[in-house]
């Protein structure tokens, strides 16, 4: 079996849930003839036809509405912000009527779509193309935030988001797009959403991130090996609904926690669930809850981008921080 | 400067009752006698659903309520063109339209009164919930028409929204997605003249609304709202034209807002009597009355005979209204999801308690 | 000297602001003739005519990007968004622009400008009107949000707003525009921002609140002094940036907190506060710390709204619980 | 269906150069020969520039850049027409109007090449930053125009975007705004055929983009963007109507993009060679120097000269870029607020040890 890319798994899973259930269509801008400037839908409308793969004019807040309109039809679109800087307009759509839908008609029309957008920071981009904002879903009630972290767990929980019946933005760490490959086998088989994913078992401190700083956690891991400190890594996959219980079982073994995200720290995902651990974890806490963010500034321009991201090197003192705390 | 002309635009407009409700016979398209019999009844009983609603938030039996006095025309005219099998993406100003559509009318009471359940279509019925947001259902419909129009289905979208709606982001790019794509959907702006306390000239500095339907290369219409006749004409072929696979229309329904913008407005503030009084000589309801009248088609004992059944139906909805019980607390938890995750579930719990605490 | 309501503290703070500063200008729906939809700006298009008090078209989006572009130009922009429920589509003026302006002209060009929104639920109104959505603002560095909760902080803070010399989000509690009076001179003395406001001294458990809710919370407070606990209050009052070192200061003092919001919990800014004592101030805690929130569900319609709601029993229990955990 | 008239539209269109360069003497403005030759070198520089940043993108010396090419007669031809004291908002496109500007050159070098510094125009030019996110220049540019007119300052404002921009919603709702408000405010439309890969035609319904004007009761005309001359005459007149206060106006510059889209852009995935080869037919320099030469203005000595001294001075450019140093780790937090919050505080000594660790 052929190795793929977390792009290529992404594409897997567009490709494979269209040929099973023709209600599912892709639109955005540049997602047809050119398959998208990551060639996430790369040779979908080769085989799907444009009808299905919809080249849009450029608007996003009306991508996003048409969506909530193809939803409330029945059918399952998958959306595209080309970036997630350029997500903001789509906002009031998914927070006003793809979150409520199924509410506001109890139950009688449902809002079974997707919004994918491309996150985060670290590829050299221009302004507004590296943002790390889920924020701005993770308070909202009906909704699913969903980042995959590998090329397994993309192709698993993107089938699972299409599926799921209600509407989830499933934001793609694009500095990890191309990081490496695994293999992945079109089996149609999805990965359960509302899931911690336990990437690397430990007993003196649990690292919990997701997105692309999975791989700088798993990093920092290593590194805290090699000094004998056993790190566990937890990549929460979905932020929201959260499944706080992995995390506190991981807590209550190592009685430390490490929390890294890229976004800006105050009122980031992180905050979430430190303030989960601060209410039912606290007898369990040895040492003060650790965030390693994105500092409370805007991702500079990319000359500085990587001394704003959070860093191997940083992680790994915030966790000696917590060793040395108690 | 000298310049060539590439392009020349009309924008059209039509008008068939006058406001005294004499027809122009040249325009007048072939229409049933019991056609025209039953739209009057059901522009009356909207008026009087429309009363009995005003009445009932000023009771404190129902809160805030936008009245639709002065556009039963647009109202009712366009939304008798719909078949059931029609989507229709409203405002929150179309009670003439729900009456039309044979909406069970309790459910409006109820949605106005702080229910959810209310503004929950019964099957064999498309409406989709009330679009508070100004504009933002433009999109939707939209995309709902793109949806039938991948299908196939022989149907149409229509979204009703106002002058103010024009203005939006959401009905620029809606329409101009609707000009490339060309589905089936039809755009019924009832311009009546005011946004809340901004009139129509403050929102837009275009002569006419329909012209915005150039900007997206739509076709574009008219209509003298406050004609009945004109606005089923209208809407007859621009529903005709998006099931044949011809793409969107824009019709502007000239009305106006005789009454305050909602039960919370009071728009003494903003305009003057005199608008208003003018704005009385043309209005729908008595345009119509006077049109069946000239046909000896309607006496004033079908009048009165026909109101004493709209009040006696009013009341009927006005009970099984008051009569519904309140949702449980359980009602907000359970249809976030389609199921409850975990953590909500245990909020839930939270929620029962606290409600069972605090009685 | 005449008492006057929050929402009337508002209209005088406007129009001090005007009178003394020509930049300033006000702009929204129905903001002129009408003099606002609830009254907060009347009077001043008469007072300062149709040039400074601007009723606009109906366009969410391009009366936030108008703000933008004439804070650049060095006017002090007031925009209103008409309810919190319609701010969606403000957002990346906010975010992308507002907030940013100064950082990518390396202080070059600024954005001095306030969006003021009436805010949150309980007034019985209509779907999108009812929104506690504070979270939307709190991750995007570079702004302030701050939200008054008395008609004297409402004028002293909103001067504040006003002169500060970055973007701030104002969100005012609308369910206390008019739910009491209070003397507040027009003195043109603003109020600090960035700094939490104690309202009541105590030494069992530090409450943490803003806005409506501190109505509630010091009932609750009253409620449990009458049982013998004592409860200190803080108003937040700016949001962002957060003064946690007063909240951490009562925290040392009681060693229980109790944070009290309306948004659903979830990501709720009340995470952030919980968070910091995670991180700074678990050694002071001797309880978990304790949330009061909206549900993680949309704020139903309004028969059921006050059921979502924090109340007074809620808090009680809350801060009772924290009593008895140690 | 009948219907009456009740408003017509016309969009013109101006173009005074012909593709081979041969000038419609009636139409030609009163214009100097300096002014022309200086305009010519205008569009040569900027080539040249643009030529220089492909190559240093290619050397990874800077990041992802938008070529230009095609578009000089679109730039420098509006831009000309500007005063230092007007305010331009451009969006991420506009290498032409930076050069014809007089802007320091070197800086939009740092730009591209991810230096925030780059992008803040010196005292004295009014260029606010690049506008990465399509179209939300827009309301910015109204806004500045709505203070311009406020103050009664006697200036200009300029946003200038792409034929993708006109469908987002900022587009229309800024139009809407100055059609209503009137402030002087000149759009321009560089309808290069393309947004990354999406035709003009799959765009908008719309056959011309002026047309959009219309919905906005703006005045609108198109313009053959590659046609020098007949930029600065459609420009000098928008300029003036929106000094004197007579309101906005948009202008659509009928252009190409010859390049990708970006240096990240590969436009053979879907577009076909033999519209670009028709489109180099059309393209704006050489028909400009050929103008040139039938006036007997520009002599290939001269043009040698001239290019050699734009090599020079970019030369000078691309070493003043190379030579600046990049910013200090404490640069992402010093413009975030006027002051530094305490906790921000707090993050930025963080990070400056952070960084010390890491060298
Ligand atoms: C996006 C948005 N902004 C503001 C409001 C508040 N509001 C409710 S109705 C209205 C005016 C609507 O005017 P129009 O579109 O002409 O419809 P009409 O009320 O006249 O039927 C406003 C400003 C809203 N509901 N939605
Ligand atoms: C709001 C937004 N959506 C998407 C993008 C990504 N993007 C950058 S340029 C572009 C196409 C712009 O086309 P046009 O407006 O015609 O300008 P041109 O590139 O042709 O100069 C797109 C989709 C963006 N920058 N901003
Ligand atoms: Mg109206
Ligand atoms: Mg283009």
């Amino acid at each position: 079996m052929a190795q793929i890319t977390l792009i290529e798994a992404v594409t897997q899973a567009l490709a494979h849930e269209m040929r099973v259930d023709p209600s599912v269509v892709v639109l955005g801008e540049d997602v047809g003839v050119n398959g998208g400037v990551f060639r996430a839908t790369q040779g979908l409308q080769e085989k799907f036809g444009a009808a299905r793969v919809i080249d849009t004019p450029l608007c996003e807040t009306t991508i996003s509405g048409l969506t909530v309109g193809l939803a409330a039809q029945g059918m399952k679109p998958v959306a595209e912000a080309q970036f997630e800087g350029f997500i903001y307009p789509m906002m009031e759509h998914i927070a006003c009527h793809a979150a409520r839908l199924r509410n506001r008609t109890r139950g009688r029309l449902t809002c079974p779509a997707v919004w994918r957008a491309p996150w985060g920071g670290g590829i050299r981009a221009p302004e507004h193309h590296s943002e790390a904002n889920e924020h701005l879903f993770t308070n909202i009630p009906g909704l699913r935030v969903v980042m995959p972290s590998s090329p397994g767990r993309a192709y698993g929980l993107l089938l699972a988001a299409i599926r799921d019946p209600d509407p989830v933005i499933f934001l793609e760490p694009k500095r990890i797009y191309r990081q490496y490959k695994e293999e992945v086998p079109d089996d149609g088989e999805a990965l359960p959403l509302d899931v911690c994913f336990v990437l690397r078992d430990g007993s003196d401190v649990t690292l919990v991130t997701w997105g692309a700083q999975v791989k700088e956690t798993l990093e920092a891991a290593d590194a805290l090996a090699a000094e004998g400190i056993s790190a566990e890594v937890i990549d929460v996959a979905t932020l929201t609904p959260l499944d706080f219980d992995t995390i506190h079982e991981s807590v209550r073994k190592t009685g430390r926690c490490v929390i890294v995200h890229e976004a800006p720290r105050t009122a980031g995902f992180g905050a979430e669930i430190a303030a989960r651990l601060a209410s039912e974890a606290i007898y369990d806490l040895v040492a003060p809850v650790e965030r390693v963010t994105g500092y409370d500034t805007h991702i500079p321009l990319y000359r500085l981008e990587m001394k704003y991201l959070p860093s191997v090197d940083k992680i790994v003192a915030a966790a000696k921080r917590t060793l040395a705390a108690s | 400067m000298p310049e060539r002309v590439i392009k020349t635009f009309d924008v059209k407009r039509l008008e068939i009752l006058d406001e005294s409700g004499t027809a122009d016979e040249s325009l007048m398209p072939p229409i049933e006698e019991g056609d025209i019999r039953r739209i009057y009844e059901l522009m009356t009983l909207s008026r009087i659903f429309d009363e009995r609603a005003l009445s009932l938030q000023r009771e404190g039996r129902i809160g805030t309520y936008p009245s639709i006095l002065g556009q039963e025309a647009a109202q009712v005219g366009s939304a008798f063109a719909l078949e059931k099998t029609d989507w229709v993406f409203p405002s929150f100003r179309e009670t003439g339209m729900y009456v039309t559509m044979g909406y069970p009318l309790h459910l409006l009471f109820q949605y106005w009164a702080g229910d959810e359940r209310g503004v929950v279509s019964p099957e064999g019925l498309n409406i989709v919930p009330v679009s508070v947001s100004v504009g933002t259902h433009i999109p939707h419909a939209v995309g709902a028409a793109m949806a039938a129009r991948y299908r196939r289905d022989r149907i149409a979208v229509v979204a009703y929204f106002g002058d103010g709606g024009t203005s939006k982001g959401d009905f620029h790019e809606g329409f101009n997605f609707a000009g490339v794509f060309r589905p089936p959907v039809v755009f019924i702006c009832q311009n009546n003249q005011w946004a809340i306390s901004v009139p129509r000239s403050a929102q837009t500095g275009a002569k006419t609304l329909a012209q915005k339907g150039i900007a997206a290369g739509l076709e574009c219409l008219q209509v003298d709202g406050n004609d009945l006749i004109a606005m089923r004409t209208a809407m007859d072929y621009a529903i005709k034209r998006a099931r044949h696979g011809h793409g969107g229309m824009v019709i502007e329904a000239v009305t106006y807002r005789l009454s305050d913008h909602t039960t919370a407005d009071d728009a003494r503030r903003y305009r003057p009597d005199d608008e208003v009084k003018a704005a009385w000589e043309r209005e729908p309801v008595r345009r119509m009355k006077a049109y069946l009248a000239s046909l000896n088609a309607w006496t004033d004992e079908e009048e009165d005979a026909w109101k004493a059944e709209c009040a006696k139906r009013i009341d009927a909805e006005v009970n099984a209204y008051l009569e519904t019980k309140s949702q449980p607390v359980t009602a907000m938890f359970d249809y976030t999801y389609a199921d409850v995750p975990a953590d909500l579930a245990a909020q839930r719990a939270e929620a029962i308690a606290a409600d069972k605490a605090a009685h």
